[in-house]
């Protein structure tokens, strides 16, 4: 059986299968929801860092932008929810193509640089200048489109176009070249490569993800402000996950977001007075114990991990 | 030498500057297919800069660099390499958390070879990495890097190889071998550019050399004749010509 | 749509049946967030641990009185941290109803922090009692699941401020009028809601300055200067508690003496922002008059007095300041025990029924609960005052507007 | 106005100058992002509020505290984390992620410990020690300071003041002290400052104390600076601190100071002419300072992909 095949019959199917029987019989269908939204967002940072080394500190803008684009069809042109979702894609992607000179940048300066970048998105959305458009900082409410079940299966949806792009990646020559530059660009020029084409490529595939992400949560939450969407705890968190669990695999960032987000509600739900604590010295653990995420434990026995 | 057919590169009065320092001040030079050209001269002399240049990692100042009759000064790299030019590095740089065929699959599949490819089973065999074929290129020992540097290189069938200090590192039988290796290659009408130290390595593997000081070339011939012109000894101040 | 209210209402009387028939429970479960850290902390501690206090105090008692069951029933208070984090907020949202299944579910403070609620509990037809996001578009005429407990809707709660400068001002050479305001939802709404209420009065004031700052703004020292530059007679300045710290503290740094001015927290924090800025920077100071200064004739729960001391031997260590806030979350524990202590049953809709019909009846520390038809909040209104030194050196409040509640005239312009 | 802009900005700038050095040595020496800069900031500014409460001394005697203490944390605090940082794979990289834990973990600390109100101290209390220098400078011992015929707060000016005299001796550690020396070496060749022998972890922990101090003792004056402190006060001010590091060139102290009064100066512009615009600026600064001129006002190193 070809890999391809393999990892999409026994990694992606059964995610998909167990969070669309788990609404029926898991009553906090928004944790679910969230779940599925870290888990895209994760694979989308796994897209970006994994396979290209940039790390997305700004991530979040993405989201943002994508929320912001769905809320804009919504309340001006009045679309239907899925078109809605589908131009919070290509906002995303819009916002990443404008952002494409910051691939220029290297190491930490990229990251502080795509920070900046979400955080001047968000304050240029929350202007009261721009009130007409996007209501500013008075936040948007979208109850024409509000319907929290359709939009937890279109969460779905976006998640498996999601793994289907890292099963793509993990799978094909283009995500093995993109690997070729995420560890080498010279030599993976020299290998004929064409590496400004295939971190554009990357990243805007990161973004469309975040994009739509961002699309889903708008119209499932339906009331927001832009700190809701363009909270930078998204941009952590996804970027926790996917380390957590290990980048450029698939396995990885879903094991990531399902442990770690799992012992986050978890600590939440049961000694919340130190919630803040707790997480903070989990993350200083994880970086200083276990840097290259938790399939380093079964790779650096010789194991293959899809 | 047999008589000379049309070079298929032709680098005339290159210039690349940084800042102020010439590093390439006019070079003029030809290669020819199936011909092994050395570059030899001092540290600084610009000899890694003209490589760099002739594969693109810098773009030239000045002067013009053409490769079968076409102008291809200022492309970029990876454009080079599918038009038949590619390079080895004095410090190899494989795709570490790669493995030894992952990293040779990378530029089988996109270095566009324009004749078919060799296998990369065979690849692995010829040049002493099956053994290590499914290992991380950093498990590799320097000598295995650089053997898979010039694997990648060939990989992408490339009709002009540029080989930076190849030779450094390697002990008495692996340079035999990989001497011989160099010179099938030619053989089978490869043109190949060697920039070295080891003066003992030129003189076996190349028909001519080319001796280059400040960003200029100030010799042009074989070796044995090139250690005997007085601007060349002074150049190198008895340094290091083994010959 | 009334039809869609009164047929929702009569689906839940339907419902509403047999939980009369059941056995009483052992507890009764509110729901609630705090943020513990992060941006909104220092608003959502206040409220929430004045809710805490009151669950206390009630427990002790042996309970709250539930109409439904005609007896006291002890309170269970399930209250989880988010940190100011909306996604977590929401998570924990949809565990109150969905796995706690809370009897009662009460929002964190703050608008940001309330937003994502408004969805949740009108999905899954849950009453959201809303303590005190003012937000404007959480109200909305198809959306039964809602009402503002403790804060006046940001549209409506500066009209004193603006009802002052258009009715009194002109008489006391108040001609020219500056805002400065932070863009965020809760002052950026009520400088809106201001510059209207002063255009259409068709009063002879000018506005003279009218801009927005960022909410992350702590520097106004350049500002004050330009705003100085335009020669106001009235300054008015819409921010959060550390806005106002930084600019009435940037206003005595740099020297400047507006003749009127006017900021929200003096009022709303008087303690906060007295150990922040000082009795002396507070002189003279235009504020809204929180409701501890004004000995509202209470007809339920406790006065401020006791509220107050009440207060001060719960929290002695000073972490979480007493103020509005602290008020406003014991105002919501009032409008919740008085609702229970009506409601026929624990149905949502019921509960909301119940809520409404308190609308202009509940007399508590904050003033009149009143709603409108939305469940936005528009009675326990501020009037408009004036912080003035007593003969200790200690602040004391004049209510200046509306007259019938005035205790005293203005000082203009500040000495 | 624009003459008052300018001059705010200027000693607004400064006292940025001295928030942001920290994070660049920091970052020059050791190519670790410390994401919980404000952190440090936050936690002196509650020294400053301990001095100025507890004490009733003036808030300045706080700086020399406040350093002490720091240098000694970030000593202990580099022992604890960086070596197996720098052991990883791609250290730079998570280094953001450790310190940004490392933030949540202090912000945390600090609620338990103070709350989450607003803290501040009276800002007739800093410089109460130089009164008398005020007498004879300024004809008074309070109120606004007097310069170029316009006032501005006293404290801006004493914040100004101390800035540049810190900066000043992080200009002379850097280029009078052997130490310092070994230090500069470091941040310009890394790689070749271990072949050379140089004790780059000594050299690297003195950095990062010296980082950590610095940063507290800019937290002193944040109560005056930015009126008030919360415990959530340090995420904003690490942000801020990157934009100025950046504008000013990493590795380079002089550049901070430039980077510094350049943000400080835009800032009141910005304030002064399109006020509600003024929180983009530090980010599109930095983004475009980034692409347009990568290394920097007063920068050589390339930090292009």
């Amino acid at each position: 059986m070809p890999s391809t095949l393999r990892h999409l019959l026994f990694i992606v199917a059964p995610l998909l299968i167990v969070f669309a029987i788990l609404p029926g019989v898991y009553e906090n269908h928004l944790m679910l929801f969230n779940f599925v939204v870290f888990l895209i967002l994760a694979q989308g940072v796994n897209v970006i860092y994994g396979f290209t080394g940039y790390l997305p500190f700004g991530y979040v803008g993405f989201f943002g932008g994508g929320a912001y684009g769905f809320a804009m069809m919504v309340m001006h042109a009045h679309a239907p929810a899925p078109l809605a979702l589908i131009v919070a894609g290509v906002a995303a992607v819009l916002l990443g193509l404008l952002l494409t000179p910051l691939l220029r940048l290297s190491g930490a300066y990229f990251a502080i640089a795509n920070l900046a970048a979400s955080l001047a998105v968000l304050h240029f959305v929350a202007n009261p200048a721009l009130e007409d458009i996007t209501r500013g900082p008075y936040g948007v409410s979208l109850t024409a489109t509000f319907n929290p079940n359709a939009a937890y299966w279109a969460a779905l949806l976006v998640l498996a176009l999601t793994l289907g792009v890292v099963v793509f990646l993990k799978n094909s020559r283009f995500g093995l070249a993109l690997q070729a530059v995420r560890e080498d660009p010279v030599s993976a020029a020299m290998a004929g490569v064409s590496v400004v084409r295939m971190r554009v490529v990357a990243w805007l595939a990161s973004a469309l993800i975040a994009g739509l992400a961002g699309g889903v949560y708008a119209w499932y939450v339906s009331v927001f402000f832009p700190d809701n969407v363009f909270s930078g705890t998204f941009s952590i968190f996804a970027i926790v996950f996917a380390l957590f669990g290990g980048v450029a695999t698939i396995i990885g960032p879903i094991v990531g977001v399902l442990i770690l987000y799992g012992v986050y509600n978890l600590i939440g739900f049961t000694t919340p007075q130190y919630f803040q604590l707790i997480y903070g010295l989990l993350i200083m653990g994880l970086v200083l114990f276990l840097p290259a995420g938790l399939v380093s434990l079964a790779t650096r026995r010789g194991w293959h991990v899809p | 030498m047999s008589p000379e057919p049309t070079p298929i590169l032709q680098a005339d009065g290159l210039v690349k500057r940084f800042g102020g320092f010439y590093a390439l001040g006019g070079l003029t030079f030809h290669v020819a297919p199936g011909e092994i050209l050395g570059l030899v001269g001092p540290n600084g002399s610009g000899k890694t800069t003209a490589i760099n240049v002739i594969s693109g990692l810098y773009a030239p100042d000045g002067g013009r660099v053409t490769f079968e009759g076409r102008s291809i000064g200022g492309l970029a790299s990876h454009r080079l390499v599918h038009l038949g030019i590619n390079r080895t590095f004095q410090v190899p740089k494989p795709f570490l958390s790669l493995t030894v065929r992952q990293n040779i699959e990378v530029a089988l599949a996109y270095g566009r070879s324009a004749s078919a490819p060799p296998s990369i089973e065979s690849l692995l065999q010829e040049y002493r990495l099956a053994e290590v074929a499914d290992r991380p290129a950093q498990d590799l020992n320097n000598v295995q890097q650089k053997t898979l540097d010039l694997v990648r290189a060939l990989a992408t069938g490339p009709r002009l190889l540029l080989l930076d200090e190849l030779a450094a590192g390697l002990n008495p039988t692996e340079l035999d071998w990989i001497a011989s290796r160099i010179r099938s290659l030619a053989q089978a009408g490869m043109a190949i550019i060697v920039v070295e130290h080891l003066m003992g390595f030129i003189e076996q593997i190349t028909d001519r050399v080319i001796v280059m000081n400040a960003g200029k070339e100030i010799f042009e011939g074989t070796l044995a004749v090139a250690v005997k012109v007085p601007e060349v000894i002074e150049v190198f101040l008895g340094g290091e010509h083994a010959a | 749509m009334i039809r869609k209210l009164a047929s929702a209402f009569a689906a839940a009387c339907l419902l509403a049946a047999p939980v009369l028939a059941a056995e009483p429970p052992a507890e009764i479960k509110i729901g609630t967030l705090y943020a513990s850290s992060g941006r909104y902390a220092s608003i959502s501690m206040p409220v929430h641990s004045a809710l805490k206090l009151w669950v206390d105090q009630k427990n002790a008692d042996g309970g709250v009185y539930v109409k439904a069951f005609d007896k006291k029933i002890p309170i269970k208070l399930v209250a989880y941290d988010d940190q100011s984090n909306t996604a977590t907020a929401s998570t924990l949202y949809n565990q109150l109803i969905t796995q706690d299944k809370v009897d009662l579910l009460v929002a964190d403070s703050g608008s940001v922090l309330t937003a994502p609620a408004v969805a949740i509990a009108r999905d899954h037809k849950m009453f959201l009692f809303d303590q005190t996001g003012t937000g404007a578009s959480f109200f909305s005429k198809d959306n039964p699941y809602i009402a503002l407990m403790a804060d006046p809707v940001s549209t409506i709660w500066p009209k004193p401020v603006a009802d002052f400068l258009t009715q009194d001002g002109p008489a006391l050479g108040i001609k020219k009028i500056a805002i400065l305001y932070s863009t965020n939802e809760f002052t950026g709404t009520q400088a809106n809601a201001v510059r209207k209420f002063i255009k259409d009065s068709g009063a002879p004031v000018e506005i003279v300055y009218d801009q927005g700052v960022p909410t992350e703004t702590t520097n106004y020292t350049v500002i004050i200067n330009n705003i100085r530059a335009k020669q106001p007679d009235a300054v008015i300045h819409l921010g959060y508690a550390p806005n106002d710290i930084a600019f009435l503290r940037n206003v005595n740094e740099v020297g400047v003496k507006f003749k009127w001015l006017f900021c929200i927290y003096p009022g709303l924090e008087t303690e906060l922002l007295e150990k922040n800025v000082g009795v002396k920077g507070l002189q003279h100071v235009f504020t809204y008059v929180p409701p501890s200064e004004l000995d509202y004739p209470v007809n339920f729960g406790m006065k401020m007095p006791e509220f107050r001391a009440l207060w001060n031997k719960s929290f002695p260590d000073g972490k979480v300041e007493f103020g509005f806030n602290a008020v406003a979350g014991y105002t919501t524990a009032l409008v919740i025990e008085k609702t229970l202590s009506v409601a026929t049953s624990l149905d949502q809709m019921e509960l909301r029924r119940a809520v409404f019909s308190l609308s202009g009846q509940l007399k508590t520390l904050d003033g009149t609960f009143a709603l409108d038809d939305m469940g936005g909040q528009i009675g326990e209104l501020t009037p408009l005052g004036q912080l003035e030194l007593d003969d200790h050196g200690h602040l004391k409040f004049v209510a200046v507007y509306p007259h019938d509640v005035a205790t005293g005239k203005p000082v203009y312009p500040r000495p | 106005m624009l003459v008052y802009a300018l001059v705010a900005g200027l000693l607004f700038g400064l006292y940025f100058s001295l928030v942001g050095i920290g994070l660049n040595l920091v970052f020059g020496v050791m190519r670790i992002v410390n994401l919980a800069h404000g952190d440090f900031l936050m936690l002196g500014a509650f020294i400053a509020v301990g001095v100025s409460a507890l004490a009733a001394l003036d808030p300045l005697f706080a700086v020399p505290l406040a350093f002490v203490v720091f240098v000694l944390v970030g000593l202990v605090l580099y022992r604890l984390l960086v070596p197996r940082l720098q052991g990883s794979v791609n250290p730079e990289m998570l280094s953001i992620i450790l310190f940004f834990g490392l933030s949540q973990v202090i912000e945390a600390l600090t609620t338990i410990a103070f709350g989450t109100s607003e803290r501040s101290i009276p800002s007739s209390e800093l410089g109460a020690i130089l009164a008398p220098l005020r007498v004879r400078l300024f004809g008074d011992a309070d109120g606004p300071v007097e310069l170029f015929g316009q006032t501005f707060p006293a404290t801006w000016a004493i914040s100004a003041m101390v800035s540049v005299i810190a900066i000043g001796l992080v200009y002379v550690y850097l280029y009078r002290t052997r130490l310092g020396t070994l230090t500069r070496a470091v941040m310009s060749r890394r790689d070749e400052a271990f072949a050379t022998g140089i004790n780059v972890d000594r050299v690297s922990a003195a950095a990062f104390g010296i980082g950590l101090g610095l940063a507290a003792v800019a937290g002193v004056f944040a109560p005056f600076m930015f009126g008030s402190v919360t415990p959530a006060f340090g995420e904003d001010a690490t942000v801020t601190s990157f934009a100025v590091v950046v504008l000013g060139s990493l590795g380079n102290p002089l550049g901070t100071a430039l980077g510094g009064v350049v943000y400080g100066i835009s800032y009141m512009l910005v304030q002064t002419y399109l006020s509600s615009w003024a929180d983009l600026l530090p980010y599109v600064l930095l983004i475009l300072i980034l692409l347009l001129r990568p290394s920097g006002l007063l920068g050589r190193r390339v930090r292009v992909a």
